[in-house]
This record gives C-alpha cells, structure tokens and sequence, in this order.
C-alpha cells in the first residue's frame, strides 16, 4: 500500500527531498517504516540529531500500525516562537 | 484567530481581535528575532513549518489554555520566511476578566508553543550562511 | 517613555518603542475597560490623576523592574479622563532577551501601579451616573 | 508659613475643594495640620473610607515636619490601572 512520506527542517536536508509517496507492506508499523527509510537514505541514517515524528499530522506512538494514504511527517526537535 | 503567515505580523490587528466587553485585561506576548543565537551574530532567522499540523497543534492548545484559565479570547499569529531582527515571528494575545489568568495563559500558550509546534528555524549569518538550529 | 494623558493609547507607538536587537521577547500588558465594576454594571470610567506624583512613582516603579529582572526596554501609558468599555486605560510594555523576565516584570508594574500610583476612578452607570470607587 | 493643600478623588468632594492655600505654624507635623484641616472641613472629618497623603510628591510618614511652600496631598487609596 502506498503511504506519503514528508520531510521538514533539516530532516529534509538529511533525507535530500521534501516528500515522496513510497509503498509499503500493510501492517507496517511507523517505526518499522522509519527504519526502512533509514536503511534507504544514508543522510537520515547518519543524523545525529533526534528525529521526531508524526502521523496525519498528530504526534503519535512508533508502535501504531500504517494504513493506505497516512501522511507520515519526519522533523527535527521543534523550535517555533 | 490563528494563522501561520509569511507576511509581517498585523499587532493592531491581533489585540482588536482579543478585546471583548468583559475583559479588563490584555496581555500580548511579541517573540522577537534578536541579534544573537547564542553568543553568535545573525542577521535574520528564516523559519519553516508543517504548516496543517502546526495550525491543529495551536489549536489544542488554545483549547487547553481556555479551559484550564477561564480567558475570554486568544489569538495567535506565526510567521514563517524570513524574519529580520526586532521582526516578530509569533505574537500572542489573551483577554480575561482579570489580569493574572491572562498572564499564565498567555505564557502557557508560548512554552507550549515552542514545545510543541512543528516550526523550524535557521540562524541566517551576516556572511549569508544559513543554518538550522535542532 | 512614560506618559499620562486624556487621548486614547497608541499601543502601536508603545510597542515600537520597546524594540529593541537585542529582544527576543516583548510582553505588553492593557488593563481594559470592562462592563462590569463587580456586579454593577458601568457604561465608562472616569480616571484622575495627581499627575506629577503619578510620574514620579511610575519611574521608580519602572526602574525597580528593570533593577530587579534585567529588562531591555520598559514604557508606560496611562489614561485619564474618560475611558470605555473596551478601551485601554493603561498599558505597559516590555522588552528582554527572554521571555521569563519579561512576563514577570510586566506583572510587577501592573500590580505595583495599582498599588502605589496616585490615580483613581469613577464607575459611570448606564443612568450617567458617576460614582468614585474607593 | 504657608503650604499648598491639594485633593483628590472622593476625598476632593469630601473637601469640597481642589486646593487651597493655608498658613500653618512653624513646626507642624504632617498629622497635625491634617487633624487641622479635619476640624475644618466636616466633609472630611465625617469621611468612612480611608485618607492617604503625600509630601512633595512623596508618600511620608505622618511625623514629618513641614517647610515654607510645601505641597500636601490628601487622597483616597489609589485605584490606578
């Protein structure tokens, strides 16, 4: 199933594009997904800072279980203000 | 209202938004660019936000800090882009009946901004460099 | 700037002057003019002033804040005469390099401007009324 | 001597007036010359709510002797903001 991968911050920079849809295999939890892009990626993989991350746009737990179309976001430690 | 915006922040604007008959108190919280991150020169931030999430996040939190004060009206602005010095890049304001529980919400609503909101930003140096601050 | 007077309050004005570089928060405070004086209702309030006593407290109200938490830049409107609903019958702004202090240093003028600053006022009820709360 | 007597507030209608001259003996305390102006004005003497002063622009103590020309406020509890 296909799911949206979105990237802010310097997160964006690591993983060298803003977004990308990316298919994945149904019942794939987020962090599972994370480290998929990770192994893909090797800006993400070697970022020393934290990574956050959110699903349809609401911080939610790694453990949580992708369905089609989710919007997964991964972002840096917030700094608004 | 809350908006996440690339243009300057309207001050009047927001403050006529927070007025309300019952209030005997405004308070407004300007976050300012200042001309050091650190012990480090910069001559503007340029910030960037997951712009949906971001606005949902405000919004929670607005909701948290009505209920848990009691404050008649919030409004809060977010810039996004380039912000030169002595610019704003957030400004929030809260009425309430009486004075303190508009100061608590108001400083409520910018710690939980600036722990919560998808925002980013980058330090600009005088030579142009450009750096994100995580 | 610390001003008393009859116009309204330019919060505009108030607030540019407190910019500052080296701000990277402003907290401005406006005490408003609320319907209700407790549980009476008022259409207006009439402020006067021992003005140049006023002056002299508000200084060293402000110069106390600004001893006590290190703030940047510190102004002080307050209006006399009649204000209404709605309107700002006072309002200070300040400007430090964090937020902390600003917030706490703002809180410490209002309060204190309340306790020490010679100025009083009148309810006006919807009859026309005028009454001085003491 | 001479000092300058100005009111506030409730406390100018309770006198009756916004300021007035009035000469007063060499030497008298702050509290004197207040019990003085009690004794002339019954709007004043008759008054509920508490009487504030000030010297010279000055919050003082009621022990505080006079001078030639200076200016005494009485006033209601301040109210300002």
């Amino acid at each position: 199933m296909k799911i949206t991968v979105k990237y802010f911050g310097s997160v964006k920079d690591d993983a060298g594009r803003e977004m990308e849809i990316i298919d994945v295999p149904e019942g794939s939890s987020v962090s599972s997904i994370i480290g998929m892009i990770k192994g893909e990626r090797s800006g993400l993989a070697l970022r020393k800072n934290p990574l956050m991350f959110a699903l349809n746009q609401n911080f939610c737990d790694g453990n949580k279980i992708l369905s089609e179309n989710d919007e997964l976001a991964l972002f840096p430690v917030v700094s608004g203000g | 209202m809350i908006r996440i915006q690339e243009e300057p922040l309207d001050l009047e604007e927001l403050i006529q938004a927070t007025r309300n008959t019952e209030a005997g108190a405004i308070v407004t919280f300007q976050g300012t660019v200042r001309k050091y991150s650190g012990s480090m020169e910069v001559t503007s931030l340029i910030y960037e936000s997951y712009k949906e999430m971001a606005l949902n996040v405000i919004q929670t939190i607005v909701d948290e800090a009505k209920d848990k004060f009691g404050v008649l009206e919030v409004n809060v602005l977010h810039r996004i882009g380039t912000v030169n010095i002595k610019e704003d890049s957030v400004a929030i304001s809260v009425s309430s009946a009486h004075r303190k529980e508009a100061f608590k919400a108001c400083e409520y609503i910018i710690d939980s901004i600036k722990e919560k909101v998808p925002i980013w930003k980058k330090d600009v140096k005088p030579g142009g460099e450009a750096k994100w601050r995580d």
